[in-house]
């Protein structure tokens, strides 16, 4: 929420980020601006996307589905653009770019990939993602501007490291899913535990046989590999937990053990470290 | 018993001289003796009908010295050979080549331990590296790593095939933390400002998994 | 103020043992007036923060007083916040430092001693004890001296503490086979300086010295100032590579315009180049006494002397070489909206996480991040060297046959007969 | 709580309340060594009284009963003391003392009032209490220090103008007042009146016959005299609802509508604008 | 970033009319290198965070981006941010301005009009219309005219607006009579510029005038500088209290230790001393046509002409009257633990909430309060003055008798014998 | 009718001049006439045996005035004064005296509203100070506000003794926000400088209450 921007900062400043007073200023304004006038619920300070010259600050909205949120990006904290929904092939294809982002929106990349084998099912792709492709030789060139790379690693981060406490959220019966009134914070205890935090996006493994799945319904992070793709630590003591991935270093989590503090920042170079499995001790 | 008497003759075409054992019947060395030979290489050990044969110690004047079994002049059997270089074959030999399980000892402290053929490493071998501890466990052909073997590299192992006693295509890496990368060595080749071209084999990795 | 959790159940929390460590920075002192130079790392960090990097205000001005306490426990000359490094368990918060002169504390001699060289046994296990076995011809490259406290990649020592508070711990010096096994190795930090480092080749130290090693590659690559603030000391002697410098009295502050400017003449280096050796300033590996002048310009040396030379001190950075393709610093304002009062940020592409700002006279750098290099490829681990080669087989181990007993007669006759 | 401190400096900013990075920096040290010291169940920072020479800093450490603290006080932020328990005829006394406190905690001060009457109820005062006051021609002079005045101070304003909102708290049967799980802050609309605050102290008004005591038990600040001895403010937009006491300038109260963020700084020079019925509009 | 509220039902509250308004301070635009002087707000508000004073952050830089924004939409010379007055249902921030010389308003003269005067009623309720009834004797004083735009009390100029990016108004000049005013009444703002003042006695003008009559009361009050810092232009003729003055371009910064000596003497009031008469200048209320310079002696005029005289500018403070028995100023250092760099802050004791930092050869002042002066005592309101007397008995208006029928026979007689 | 014959006559002693009606029997003034006095007043009204009686209008030559009723010659029921100064008396007179109900205005604009004896303000009266549109509504008692009396100051009026024209003692502040303050009015004697004591009458506020 913009409201808990300047805590949630706080939070996460023993990390090296940290926002200027200017930037933190124009998104007091900017961002109840930006949620009034598409009437969405909530909006938040996703992170920043550091480019090689610019930065690119990323804000997620919500309407009803806290897994759907719409995302804008701004280079100056006020004027914001909508960032477009990028189809599965294409987040597929952005994540092959190696090497940092640009920092013009237009900036145009290729991704050659193999075709999908030729009896695999047909992929039945929208005509605007089909353009993007180009068959050649048996290989798929794949042409994408940096906004939709920039949507794709947001997807991408959130997929695979978006993170909430456990019991911050229920599942209703209809599926929907809904922050818990009841939640009162992780005890010191469990926020030292990487069992404590799971995934916040939709389970991917669906065949969850839990005995209450109305909380035990999310992804637990202590599945991910290697298991070693957190680091837990402590500030202030234990008046702080916080979390970082290394496998999208940037991320940050926060929360204030026995409290409902808890988000999260990306603040980093929008690339995945893919040799997290070597860095490991 | 035996005719040392022409140890101490004078400097000229020599074929050496043998204290030993003979053949009661031909004469021939046979029978522990020690020999030293023409080019001043010494030999003591077991002869039978004028051949090296059974156990035995070579020792060439330049210092390399083979400890071991002989068969019909040939090392043959378990034996030890110290090379010049000080690099050190410990084990089977078969006409004169290592064939057969053997560790062999290299300069730089770095051993091969396992199979070998026609003097070459060959067959499964242990190649160890004493600088680093990392080893080669797997498949040798003539000398080379070829065929499916595993690094041992401290932390993280690797499995994959080799040829040419490279990592080339697919393999994975297996960490101690508990999961594996599949992927695959590729050959790049990049050209130096002088268009020469440099041969990289670099690691691709792709899916990780947990460790089975 | 929450007084919503006022019914907490109490417990002694690491927190409290943490805040009272931190007690100890709040003491207060009578401030002393000598000569030595603490950098205000909370103005610095301001100045980072006003530009959206840094750290928040509390710990910056917890560093403050913790680089304030170091400057009082140690014989220092200057000392200044060089960065934190997040480990995975542990940060590091990192200062540097230099020691006034004569205060260096006593070299630890056991670095210099020579290492045990494998391979090169001598025979113990010698089968006969007659004639000694070959010895191993492998040469070990010898170890490449480190450089002395005030020299090339030890110029400055570094301090760490896990958090502003807590003791601040000498870093060992680096020497040059930590560096260049750092170089190839891709490793996190994991916060206990004792820990051991397992990396593959393996790392020679811990962590300490991993720590120290990053800290040197940063260092020599991202300390960078505006061009001319600082300037070499007329006194010196600038025959072969000066390494020294001092600060322009007179420096004019560089305009923003100056500083802006693409092609980077705005800025220099002042720190030196870290040689491929791992030291600054290149040692001979294997040096031979030179019998005498004239033998210099034989060629025979030349395969294992070729001196190794990087970019000068004091030289802008528009050499430096490229990141991958892309350019090796970011230029920007630390405020669109203020671009007067605003300073100048540049930030390193190489190793992320390592930013300067400069405003007027002032400038400073700073480090925070994983202590990891950008690469955009892959980590490929180095492999060991192709396995060696045997022996070769050759006369020199091929064996005499002995005489047949023919033979032997023959030239016992030959003998008898001369 | 001290975890909070910088939440709760930011809602106070606007009221120009602000703490520097030094003291900031220092109270997260001192606080919870000061609570751990003493094994408190909770700390905060209560606010600060400038003195001509220095300022006090004011701490309050809770144990059972979150209507009694043990009161500390600093002019460092580092190093506390513990104010003294002052009886109430010394808080009466410390309230008639006109003019600032001087910065010395030894600074003595001396009130004359009337002695009670003759045939009012005798006091049975303690003796130390007993020992601080000089009855000469029917005039009871108190001598004290600045030490207690500061006492009689913190204990005055809390009396007077400490502030939760509705909800916030419960009263169990046994009497005993506890934080309300259940409160998820004031709503937007509520924040904006005046009705929707209450005194956290021990009721005056002891026959309140509610219909829900366990909820309905402390008094309005509706009911204060004057009526409009208070400032209700929303900054920031409704995101922050600011309360400032008239009464008590310097006494700024904060809550975040819908969520559990409230809390209270008092920064002053310590005296009771007594006042403030001419200077109403 | 409290997921947790993400199912907040939304609406259109009045924060996001706020940020709306607010998004106008972030449009970027060209800097402008002109000679106006806009004192960077966020800069010395971190000055005084630093010592514990000031506002919040984001709040400064959006005074900032506000004060630039002023600057941008009128023809002002400098400008600075003056402070944040708090009221009861809205705040002020106040932007303290200087115009371009030539560039001043036109300035209403309906100030100047003569207020009608009560009690000078002409007797239009005449009962008869023979003779005219008698001009009230009363007097009133007339209104001291207010200093023009530039001079004294109206040297600057001064700009409100609600919160940053809300509307900037110019505040009306300020009066002889409203700061008199406002020096016997003692009332809260409201926050609404148009709201009428109910103090007693009734102050003349609304809310405008006087949080307006305020700021003039403060800011003489509390305008101070480093001794030194301000010089009295060499080409001034300064013979009758000089009333501007320059930066000294050779001001050598006072040391802490001058800054902060008890005696005051490292600082000077800046701002003109606010007289009596609620003028800084003084003027003869009711000034005669002298006929000729040898009138001068005359005593005659003594008790309407005896000018009111005040400190000159820049004296040091230490004359400053005491407040209640109490120092005028308060003296300390902005950090304990850090004093090298920390700034020396003064603060009135008159004016709770106008404070002064000076750093090195920087300084600046700011309000942020109530717009209330310190008293300890207890506030007595100002009460009407006594009943007027009615006009004394005496025989200019005792009624002649009419002369009795025998007087007039007799006077009669004695004209007709005369 | 009037005998006006000497209207123009020389300038020496006058008894003044009479144009009017006059006592059929005496002579005297009597009726409606019109007098101009001796010293130069004139007088337009109702005589009767030769007194000023009923309406009339006296007209000083200073430009006083006095319109209203008379009784054998002295100013007595309603009647207006028109002072030299300004001031202007509207109201009940006896005896020349303004007494019972009046209204004088002064001339700086104030007004006086109430009871009157022996020209004094004296019993109830509200007291209007033109300026700053405060009264004062209460007790006085010869021409000053003594008993109890109640100041009435824009948002807030104050109730409570006083004496000498001064609040003295207990009393109360009402105010418009609907609560009200007990206290007194304390006498406070400071000392110039000069040793000169200065007497200041100041407000000691203690306890709030609700307005009923």
């Amino acid at each position: 929420d913009a409201r808990m921007l300047t805590t949630g900062l706080d939070c996460v400043a023993g990390s090296g980020i940290v926002l200027s007073a200017e930037q933190r200023a124009a998104l007091q304004s900017s961002l109840p601006t930006l949620q009034a006038s598409q009437r969405f619920r909530a909006i938040k300070l996703w992170g920043r996307i550091v480019a090689l010259s610019t930065e690119y600050f990323i804000a997620q909205a919500y309407g009803s589905d806290l897994l759907d949120p719409t995302v804008f990006y701004s280079s100056d904290c006020s004027v914001w653009a909508q960032l477009p929904r990028v189809h599965p092939v294409i987040v597929e294809a952005a994540s092959k770019i190696a090497g940092r982002f640009q920092g013009d929106p237009a900036h145009e990349y290729s991704v050659t990939q193999p075709a999908p084998a030729a009896d695999a099912p047909p992929l039945n792709l929208p005509d605007e993602v089909a353009a993007l492709r180009k068959t050649v030789d048996n290989m798929v060139t794949t042409t994408l501007t940096e906004e939709m790379r920039l949507a794709a690693t947001v997807s991408l981060v959130d997929f695979e490291v978006a993170v909430v406490p456990y019991r911050a959220f229920r599942r209703n019966p209809d599926g929907t899913i809904q922050a818990c009134k009841s939640f009162e914070g992780l005890t010191p205890l469990e926020a030292t535990k990487l069992s404590s935090f799971y995934h916040f996006r939709r389970p991917t493994n669906s065949a969850s046989e839990s005995k209450n799945p109305a909380i035990d319904f999310l992804d637990p992070i202590t599945n991910d590999l290697p298991k070693t793709s957190w680091s837990l630590q402590a500030e202030r003591g234990s008046e702080l937990s916080v979390l970082r991935s290394l496998l999208w270093p940037g991320y940050v989590f926060y929360h204030v053990p026995e409290s409902r503090i808890f988000g999260s920042f990306y603040s980093g170079l929008g690339t995945r470290n893919n040799d997290l499995v070597f860095m490991l001790p | 018993m035996s005719d040392n008497e022409s140890d101490d003759g004078q400097r000229g075409p020599s074929i050496g001289t043998y204290e030993g054992e003979r053949h009661p019947e031909t004469m021939a060395r046979h029978g522990r003796g020690v020999a030293t030979l023409a080019n001043g290489d010494n030999y003591e050990g077991m002869y039978e009908n004028g051949q090296r044969h059974g156990k035995g110690s070579y020792q060439f004047v330049n210092g390399a010295r083979y400890v071991g079994e002989y068969s019909q002049n040939k090392k043959h059997g378990q034996g030890t050979f110290y090379y010049p270089d000080g690099s050190i074959y410990e084990g089977s030999w078969a006409e004169d080549l290592r064939v057969g399980q053997g560790k062999y000892t290299y300069p730089n402290g770095d051993t091969y331990e396992g199979e070998w053929a026609n003097n070459l490493r060959h067959g499964k071998g242990t190649y160890t590296y004493a600088k680093t501890g990392a080893q080669y466990v797997g498949d040798w052909k003539q000398g080379l790593r070829v065929g499916n073997g595993e690094l041992v590299l401290g932390k993280f192992r690797y499995q994959g095939a080799f040829s040419d006693s490279q990592p080339i295509g697919d393999g994975k890496f297996i960490f101690s933390h508990g999961c594996e990368q599949q992927g695959s060595f590729v050959v790049q080749e990049n050209r130096t400002a002088d268009d020469d071209a440099i041969i990289t084999v670099s690691w691709a990795g792709k899916s990780i998994a947990a460790t089975r | 103020d929450a007084t919503a959790s006022l019914t907490d159940v109490p417990e002694a929390s690491t927190h409290v043992r943490l805040a009272t460590d931190e007690v100890v920075l709040f003491a207060r002192e009578e401030e002393d007036e000598d000569s030595l130079v603490v950098e205000n790392a909370a103005e610095s960090l301001d100045q980072f923060r006003a530009a959206g990097l840094g750290l928040g205000q509390e710990e910056s001005f917890r560093i403050l007083l913790a680089i304030k306490n170091l400057a009082k426990a140690k014989p220092l000359r200057s000392v200044r916040f060089w960065g934190k490094i997040l480990g995975l368990e542990g940060n590091y918060i990192v200062a540097e430092a230099e020691y006034r002169e004569g205060d260096e504390p006593q070299e630890e001699e056991e670095a210099e001693a020579e290492p045990e060289m494998e391979g090169d046994g001598d025979g113990e296990e010698g089968v006969t004890n007659e004639a000694p076995l070959p010895k191993s011809s492998y040469k070990a490259a010898p170890p490449i001296p480190r450089e002395n406290v005030g020299a090339g990649a030890n110029k400055k020592v570094y301090f760490v503490c896990a958090y502003p508070g807590a003791e601040w711990i000498a870093l060992p010096l680096v020497t040059p086979e930590q560096i260049i096994c750092a170089r190839g190795i891709r490793q996190f930090l994991t916060g206990r300086l004792d820990a051991a480092v397992t990396s593959f080749p393996p790392f020679p130290g811990n962590e300490a010295n991993l720590l120290r090693a990053q800290i040197a590659r940063i260092t020599a690559s991202t300390t960078v100032s505006p061009q001319g603030y600082y300037t070499f000391d007329e006194d010196d002697d600038g025959d072969e590579g000066r390494d020294s410098f001092v600060v322009d009295e007179e420096y004019e502050p560089r305009s923003k315009a100056e500083l802006l400017d693409p092609a980077l003449t705005g800025w220099v280096h002042h720190s030196l180049f870290l040689l491929p050796q791992g030291r600054c300033k290149w040692i001979n590996p294997s040096p031979k006494e030179y019998n005498d002048e004239e033998d210099e310009d034989e060629d025979e040396e030349d395969e294992q002397a070729e001196a190794e030379t990087g970019p000068p001190l004091l030289q802008p950075l528009q050499n430096d070489e490229d990141v991958d393709g892309n350019m090796a610093w970011s230029l920007r304002l630390s405020s669109q909206l203020n671009p007067t009062s605003a300073s100048v940020i540049i930030s390193s592409n190489r190793w992320p996480g390592a930013h300067t700002y400069a405003q007027g006279a002032k400038f400073a750098n700073v480090y925070i991040g994983w202590g990891i290099k950008y690469s955009s490829t892959t980590y490929s681990p180095e492999l060991p060297p192709m396995p060696a080669e045997e022996y070769p087989v050759g006369v020199d181990i091929s064996e005499e046959t002995d005489p047949t007993r023919a033979e032997e007669e023959a030239f016992a006759a030959a003998q008898t007969t001369a």
